[in-house]
């Protein structure tokens, strides 16, 4: 019973990272109807502006996440500006397919700062834990858990109350009509990408400070959060947040337990655990859990 | 008062569309603007409200002044700020978004009272109350010609540009839109019209022009045009004379006024 | 007929003509091909320095003259494969027609891919991977104990100096070098009398819950991890923050100084070793000497520079010997040359008689292994817990063919 | 119906003898049908073909590779744009349909004494069961189009690169595991062996290779256009425009939408087999979402829904590395490394293609062909 | 409210009485259908029988449920009560292809064609269920289906002949005028040579000589091809001109059924049509329309 809490609890702290960079993919899905293959190269590039701003400019963790949001949210922005406005009206496949350019560039730049050697965040506190009821966790991911709660609940309040979530949802579905409505399309596509380039700087910062820190290869991560958010639906806010937090759930159960309940399911199925359950999600529900079901009349 | 002079639009940097169009819309008046398919009415309207660059199309020449000012270097959400509302053709509601969404939309460059805006166009549009939660796209055809037009009401815009209000509509509905137009109108917005239907338009207009392959070829008081021979020939169709279709002979007619 | 440059005076990757920026404008050059793991490999923190070590090591065989009238170039046809076999086979067709030889081919299972076309060509290789593949394949100049032999000493080190009494884990990549690793720490387990468990794990940093999820699970006393120092760290990391608590012990290529400035630091100094086959960068040899001269610039020390270095020594041996041949320096002189060698000088860094490729396997392979521990005052954040030496069961062990092999 | 031929003389009436002046005057619906029903398109066809006879006596061997393997991924370029560009169903699954393939020739071709499972079997039964074998997993993968829409379901194909990812690091005996690999299967055909480095009647390995994938290349562009101008080709095109009015007007959406990711697979099943037969050695991971990524800009950058669109894009991205690194040479050290040079050009060209000339090189040479067309009458 | 003039009966058609004991087999049957989405009902005891060379139209206000009778005839929606018979079988629940097979064309409200395919490849859109060969002679292409093209096409040139629009053959009808893309639509379920027609607005945003025009498209199907037809259509003059007989809706309920002259004097189709009004009112317009 033990094993099996601790790796609900763990599988709730890597969620919560998924759950950051899932809520990225569907900002900038729910303003542009695109899907941003870019966000892996975000996340590392926000990794790397904390681990900048505490290795060089010596600032403790907090302030430097703070910084990692700020330079995150910017970077998306000149991401946004420099590469996707250009494409405003065309098919979305043709964003994805550059979105992907963006990517390669942005983590070789990110690739040369790092070198080919780990870059870590120190989180205060470092590897002090907390035990109770026979469980443990570090501080670090407590604080990942704490952070990311904070900021689903700030975004599910701006898409609530604010006018603008509204315009950038409208945005999405239509561009055209959205202008004929006097919204500001450009600004919308800015805001979402700044959006999501703070979101993956949080989720970063937090892997920069976790084990063995950032590297080349730390990019994939971002990867899973795509069953994430197909799971809870693309442009669902409450559905990147519970299918974030399923996939680090199926990942770390199935991690313990498939090696003795199913092995012939292979070595580390684990990995691909979340695409299996987002199959089976699917199979009952074509547009996730929370998604906007596509209004199809003629 | 809205003026256009001379205007020339290119889609795709080829395709000549307006050839130096040009017409008035005086501050309160209702204005009708006729003209067969494909003449260059929608385009127009997009020139006017900033919609060219999303279908690749250009402003070559000429100019769009309204009060005045110049506005057809501006940008939509610009040009929408300034006044200018427009109802797309063909509705273009929001369809995944509910009917209430799509009027808070429309209401994005108001500033204040979102509440009591939505509640004028409840008051339009009764129906549209009672479908107020329901998602847009799944609204019949005329309730969502409706919800397109109290979208833009919301907005409160000074001159308003109606692109073929009445598609699809039954009759009792086009008379009652025709009444809402009238009044708007009266509430002080000025409109500019475009309709199939012209004996709608041109009922409740003061001025109407017609437009052929992106020219103007006419432009007089409404009632003068009502009293237009071939205006009753080519867009009043056969009205009151009274002819079954079945008697109407195959042959090709050509329009006096372009020979 | 398409195909590289075939100006060469006596075969390919070989010409009268000067090397470009050549130490000596007289000399001919002879071109090396290195093919490695230089940006987003698992080894690139290893395989950077290793390359560039390489580079110093010819750059300094140059300044001494070269070989029999020739510099060594082993710059111009460096490849990057990503430690993937694919690319590396695609990387030696490039150049396959354009070298003498290859300074380097780094991996096991990326060798393995071009070693039937190597031996096709006459081309030798200094392989950057310690394997017992390699005491059976002339072609392929190795130097120090292989992973096989290393894991042995390894676990019979734990066992001696750790207390280690019941289960031991190895958690491994599922390739030649894992497998070999492998291999080695069963037989010691065997030895030693302790449960054995192996548990494969792939590349990637995100993709080791399964092999931390198996560390808290199986309670092993000791853990052998074989795989990237990225993959070691996270495994260790993850397994010490839920409690864990026992002995790891890591092959050579499992060590990155740089995992000191990571969350992992204080589990690893508390339970890594490092198994390796020579001494670290600070060591005192002629050799370890005559590297950190030649690489004096170097601001982070690396142990990569070391294996680096060390290895080119038996390749320097077989060219010199096939220069003074009939013929000179051609690939068929070199492989000719290299399978008569029956020792090769490393200045100290290892016994002369390390190498030896006359034999059979069984009486002439290195066995010897050294054992470091985590110290952050050493240079590469390493030091010697225990000198070069053979542990009982790799003493005993009955070598007739390799550890391992993949079918 | 037959009331309604009140005016429509039969075609055969229309018949002219005049071509000369209108070159581009009809009077046949097989000369509508025609596959290069201009006589610019069978200029230009005629000029390729002679075009490729020469090119790989121009070229050194290890180019002729790069333009052999970028003729072989056409095959596959044509076959996702098919499903993607044809049929409108976006998939990013075609790397794991490649995979099917690769593997499927590497077992039933393969070297029966290997390391790795291999039968030996001749390439006439390898490399058509590789497209039969990846057609049947399309087969089973279709239906979930039916339920699924836009990115839904390129996420979905996407999963399956994932899982298939998994199975083929799993299924060791037949793959080699991850890391590890194995040999393709042996290319030899009528009993040439195109993989032997000796000379082949004359013809180098490299060039021997260049025909025989030049050979392949045709023939699947035939049959991809015939599928897209036959009714099957209308059919995708009529589900991806609008599907609701598709099946009321008696297409079956099910059956179109199975059959596009079938024929899409068959394609990519044979380009797989192929394109590892002449790489030599391959390993599990090389069937990763960047390969699914590479075949969609190849559809995106030469064109969506062209053949020779797809044929042209597949080559620009083979080209692209060598591209890439003849750039880099320019370029002083220092800054980035060569390689991270070559990557980073990568990506900005394939970003640049996109944002410059969005309708892909098809649109370019469109514009060319207009431009020459009106000439010398446009500017 | 525009004219809904009675009109003279036409020389080329008898008008049909509202059949009793009927002449002949219903084409399509519709009995006691009933939809709902998710709370609205859109129809509710829809019954109806359309007959052999008939032009029945359905009138009624915007949201009457219209459209969505064509949609349940069509397969597009499943109703979840009623039967709907059409060429002799139960067709309710069937899937759209498979109706379209059985001889059942249609057109869309909001124009529904292939955007990016040409005006030939819309119209033999139309012909697939007759194209007759599979995917097999598909990939071959020369010998079956060359051949099956080739006269698929004769027929598709005869319905462009039919519609006037040889013009536009070669272009992607997404950059057509709107009024010719209805046309093409009208073209598109013609080839499909179906043995029942339904028109959905067929006038819509179109002007008077653009109505006329396709009116006598219409006349044009009914008297030569002999097709019958369902007209959905909001131009009273045009509905009460043309048809034989129509059908009255309001909130998804038939209000009544007869000749163009009987329905267009019922009280209640007056009120659907006016909204609610006093009894006098109603007297003093159907005093006008008689
Ligand atoms: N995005 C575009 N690109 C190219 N041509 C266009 C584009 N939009 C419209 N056109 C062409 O411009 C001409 C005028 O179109 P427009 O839509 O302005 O006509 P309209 O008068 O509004 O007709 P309707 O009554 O059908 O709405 C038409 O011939 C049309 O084909
Ligand atoms: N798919 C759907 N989901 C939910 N409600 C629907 C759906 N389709 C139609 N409706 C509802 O059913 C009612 C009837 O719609 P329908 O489109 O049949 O009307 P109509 O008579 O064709 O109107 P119009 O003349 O405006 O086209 C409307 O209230 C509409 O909102
Ligand atoms: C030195 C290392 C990069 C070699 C690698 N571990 C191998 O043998 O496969
Ligand atoms: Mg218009
Ligand atoms: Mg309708």
């Amino acid at each position: 019973m033990t094993t099996f809490l601790q790796s609900v609890l763990n599988g709730f702290a890597q969620g919560s990272i998924y759950a950051l960079l899932a809520l990225g993919y569907v900002m900038i899905y729910k303003a542009t109807h695109v899907i941003s293959f870019a966000q892996p190269a975000l996340m590392v590039c926000g990794g790397l502006f904390a681990y900048h701003a505490t290795s060089v400019f010596e600032l403790p963790f907090w302030p430097a996440l703070i910084v990692a949001i700020i330079a995150g949210a910017l970077l998306g922005m000149l991401v946004e500006r420099l590469a996707l406005r250009p494409m405003v009206g065309k098919p979305v496949f043709t964003l994805a397919i550059i979105t992907i350019g963006v990517d390669i560039v942005l983590r070789i730049f990110a690739n040369r700062y790092m070198g080919p050697d780990p870059r870590s965040v120190p989180y205060p506190g470092g590897s002090n834990r907390l035990e109770f009821w026979g469980l443990s966790i570090s501080h670090q991911r407590l604080g990942l858990i704490v952070v990311t709660a904070v900021t689903v609940a700030a975004l599910a309040m701006f898409f609530r109350y604010a006018k603008t979530g509204l315009a950038m949802r409208a945005t999405a579905l239509n561009q055209e009509t959205a202008l004929a409505q006097g919204i500001r399309v450009g600004t919308m596509f800015a805001l979402a990408w700044a959006i999501a380039g703070g979101l993956a700087a949080i989720a970063g910062t937090f892997v920069a400070a976790t084990g063995a820190g950032m590297e080349q290869n730390t990019w994939i991560i971002a990867l899973k959060a795509l069953p994430a958010i197909i799971i809870g639906g693309l442009d669902s806010i409450p559905g990147a947040v519970i299918g974030g937090l399923a996939v680090g759930l199926v990942e770390s159960i199935t991690a313990v337990y498939q090696p003795d309940v199913a092995p012939w399911l292979g070595n580390n199925f684990a990995l691909v655990a979340p695409y299996a359950l987002m199959f089976l999600v699917l199979l009952v529900k074509p547009y996730g859990l929370f998604g906007t079901k596509e209004v199809e009349r003629v | 008062m809205l003026t256009v002079k001379n205007l020339e639009v290119v889609y795709n940097d080829v395709i000549l569309v307006l050839r130096g169009v040009s017409l008035s819309v005086p501050e309160g008046q209702i204005v009708a603007l006729l003209g067969a398919n494909g003449a260059g009415k929608t385009t127009l309207l997009r020139a006017l409200s900033g919609l060219l660059d999303i279908h690749d199309g250009e402003i070559t020449k000429g100019e769009v002044r309204l009060r005045d000012q110049p506005i057809h270097t501006f940008d939509a959400p610009k040009i929408v700020a300034a006044g200018l509302g427009q109802v797309l053709e063909g509705r273009r509601v929001f369809s995944e978004f509910t009917v209430e969404e799509n009027l808070r939309v429309g209401g994005h460059t108001r500033r204040g009272g979102l509440a009591e805006g939505i509640e004028e166009v409840y008051e339009l549009f009764p129906v549209l109350k009672e479908r107020r939660k329901n998602t847009a796209g799944y609204l019949s055809g005329g309730e969502q010609q409706m919800l397109a037009m109290g979208r833009a009401l919301v907005a409160q815009p000074e001159i308003l540009l109606l692109d073929e209000p009445s598609l699809g509509l039954a009759p009792r509905i086009v008379a009652q839109i025709k009444d809402i137009i009238v009044q708007i109108n009266e509430r002080g917005t000025t409109v500019l019209l475009v309709e199939q239907n012209a004996t709608m338009a041109l009922s409740i207009a003061q001025h109407g022009y017609v437009m052929e392959h992106g020219k103007v070829v006419m432009d007089k008081p409404a009632a003068e045009l009502l009293d237009d021979e071939d205006i009753r020939d080519f867009y009043l169709g056969r009205g009151d004379l009274a002819t079954s279709y079945r008697d109407i002979k195959h042959y090709k007619r050509r329009k006096r006024w372009l020979s | 007929r398409g195909g590289g440059d075939e100006d060469s005076a006596s075969g390919p990757g070989i010409t009268e003509e000067a090397c470009p920026d050549a130490v000596n404008k007289d000399n001919g050059c002879i071109y090396l091909g290195a093919i490695s793991d230089l940006t987003k490999g698992p080894f690139a923190p290893l395989a950077v320095p290793i390359t560039d070590a390489q580079k110093a090591f010819w750059k300094k065989v140059n300044e001494d003259g070269g070989v029999g009238g020739f510099d060594v170039n082993i710059d111009k046809y460096i490849a990057d494969a990503e430690y993937n076999p694919e690319i590396h086979n695609k990387k030696y067709q490039e150049m396959r027609n354009d070298v003498l030889a290859l300074g380097q081919t780094l991996g096991s299972s990326q060798t393995l891919a071009i070693l039937e076309d190597m031996k096709a060509d006459d081309v030798i290789g200094v392989p950057a991977s310690w394997n017992s593949a390699w005491d059976f394949e002339d072609q392929i100049l190795q130097s120090g104990a292989n992973y096989c032999f290393e894991a042995m000493n390894g676990v019979d080190w734990a066992v001696a100096n750790r207390g280690v009494k019941g289960k031991v884990l190895a958690i491994h990549y599922p390739n030649d070098y894992g497998g070999d690793a492998a291999a080695g720490v069963e037989a010691a387990a065997k030895a030693n009398n302790l449960d054995f468990k192996a548990v494969e794990t792939a590349t990637g940093q995100d993709n080791q819950a399964g092999a931390v999820a198996a560390v808290l699970k199986e309670k092993p006393d000791l853990v052998y991890v074989t795989t990237g120092p990225a993959e070691m760290a996270t495994i260790l990391g993850g397994a010490a923050a839920q409690g864990w608590k026992g002995t790891v012990v890591g092959s050579s290529p499992t060590w990155n100084p740089a995992l000191l400035q990571t969350e992992a630091a204080p589990a690893l100094e508390a339970m890594y070793f490092q198994a390796g086959p020579w001494g670290p960068w600070g060591t005192e040899s002629d050799g370890h000497k005559a590297m950190r001269d030649a690489l004096a610039e170097v601001d982070s020390p690396s142990d990569g520079y070391t294996a680096g270095w060390v290895w080119e020594y038996p390749l320097l041996a077989a060219l010199k010997a096939a220069a003074d041949m009939d013929g000179g320096v051609t690939r068929e002189n070199v492989v000719k040359a290299a399978k008569d060698l029956d020792s090769v000088d490393y200045e100290g860094m290892l016994p002369d008689d390390a190498f030896n490729q006359t034999g059979e396997a069984n009486d002439v392979a290195w066995r010897q292994s050294v054992i470091s521990k985590v110290d952050k005052e050493a240079p590469t954040g390493v030091s010697i817990a225990e000198e070069m030496k053979a542990g009982p069961t790799a003493e005993g062990y009955d070598y007739t063919e390799p550890c391992f092999a993949l079918n | 119906m037959t009331t309604m031929l009140r005016s429509a003389p039969p075609a055969q009436a229309r018949k002219s003898t005049g071509v000369r002046g209108r070159p581009l005057l009809r009077t046949s619906y097989h000369q509508d049908l025609a596959l290069a029903n201009t006589p610019a398109k069978r200029r230009s066809v005629i000029g390729l073909v002679i075009a490729s006879f020469v090119v790989p006596f121009l070229l050194t061997d290890d180019l002729l590779q790069v333009l052999t393997l970028g003729m072989i991924s056409a095959v596959g370029a044509i076959g996702l744009n098919l499903v993607t560009g044809y049929a409108g169903q976006v998939s990013l699954g075609h790397a794991f349909f490649i995979g099917v393939g690769a593997y499927t020739g590497a077992v039933l071709g393969g070297d029966p004494d290997g390391a790795m499972l291999g039968y030996g079997l001749p390439m006439w039964i390898w490399l058509p069961a590789a497209g039969v074998v990846a057609a049947v997993a399309g087969l089973i993968v279709g239906p979930l189009a039916v339920r699924l829409r836009g990115l839904y379901l390129a996420i979905v194909t996407l999963g399956l690169v994932f899982l298939g990812d998994h199975v083929f690091r799993e299924a060791r005996e037949i793959t080699g595991g991850p890391g590890v690999g194995r040999r393709g299967a042996e290319l030899e055909l009528f009993g040439i062996d195109f993989s032997s480095m000796e000379p082949i009647s004359g013809l180098s390995r490299g060039q021997a290779q260049f025909f025989l994938a030049l050979v392949f290349l045709i023939i699947f562009a035939i049959l991809g256009r015939n599928i897209a101008r036959s009714g099957v080709g209308r059919a995708f095109g009529a589900v991806r425009d609008r599907d609701v009015a598709a099946a009321v007007i008696g297409v079956d959406l099910t059956k179109y939408k199975v059959m596009a990711f079938a024929m899409s697979s068959f394609f990519a099943g044979v380009t797989g087999a192929l394109y590892y037969a002449v790489i030599g050695v391959f390993e599990p991971g090389a069937f990763s979402l960047l390969l699914s990524i590479q075949y969609l800009a190849m559809v995106l950058i030469g064109g969506v829904a062209t053949i020779s669109g797809s044929i042209m894009g597949a080559l620009f991205i083979a080209l692209l590395p060598r591209l890439s690194q003849f750039i880099a040479g320019f370029v002083p050290d220092g800054l980035i490394s060569v390689f991270q040079l070559e990557a980073i050009l990568y990506g900005l060209l394939i970003m640049g293609f996109l944002i410059f000339e969005p309708r892909g090189l098809f649109g370019i040479w469109t514009r060319i062909r207009n431009y020459w067309k009106g000439w010398p009458f446009s500017y | 409210m525009s004219a809904a003039s009675p009109h003279a009966p036409s020389s080329t058609v008898s008008p049909r009485p509202v059949p009793e004991g009927h002449v002949s087999e219903p084409v399509v049957s519709v009995r006691g259908v009933e939809l709902a989405f998710s709370g609205v009902k859109a129809l509710q005891g829809v019954d109806f029988d359309v007959f052999d060379n008939e032009l029945f139209a359905v009138i009624g206000p915007n949201g009457a449920g219209k459209t969505s009778i064509f949609n349940v005839l069509s397969g597009v929606y499943r109703p979840q009560q009623g039967t709907v018979e059409f060429a002799g079988t139960d067709i309710r629940g069937m899937r759209p292809h498979k109706i379209a097979n059985l001889g059942m064309a249609r057109t869309f409200q909001n124009i529904e064609l292939f955007e990016n395919l040409d005006v030939v490849d819309n119209l033999m859109l139309g012909r697939h269920a007759h194209l007759g060969y599979g995917w097999a002679a598909s990939v071959a292409w020369f010998g079956k289906a060359k051949r099956a093209e080739v006269a698929n096409r004769r027929r598709v040139e005869e319905i462009i002949d039919f519609l006037e629009i040889e013009g536009y053959r070669q272009l992607p009808v997404g950059m057509l005028p709107y009024g010719i893309q209805k046309r093409i639509e009208l073209g598109r379920a013609l080839a499909m040579e179906p043995k029942l027609l339904l028109l959905d607005e067929p006038v819509a945003g179109m002007n008077g000589e653009e109505t006329e025009d396709m009116a006598r498209f219409i006349l044009d199907i009914r008297n030569e091809l002999r097709i019958p037809m369902i007209l959905v259509e909001h131009d009273m003059g045009l509905v009460m001109d043309l048809a034989d007989r129509v059908m009255a809706m309001d909130f998804g309920k038939p209000v009544a059924t007869g000749t163009p002259h009987e329905v267009q004097s019922h009280p209640d189709v007056i009120r659907a049509y006016l909204g609610p009004v006093d009894d006098a009112t109603l007297a003093e317009v159907q005093g006008e329309l008689a």
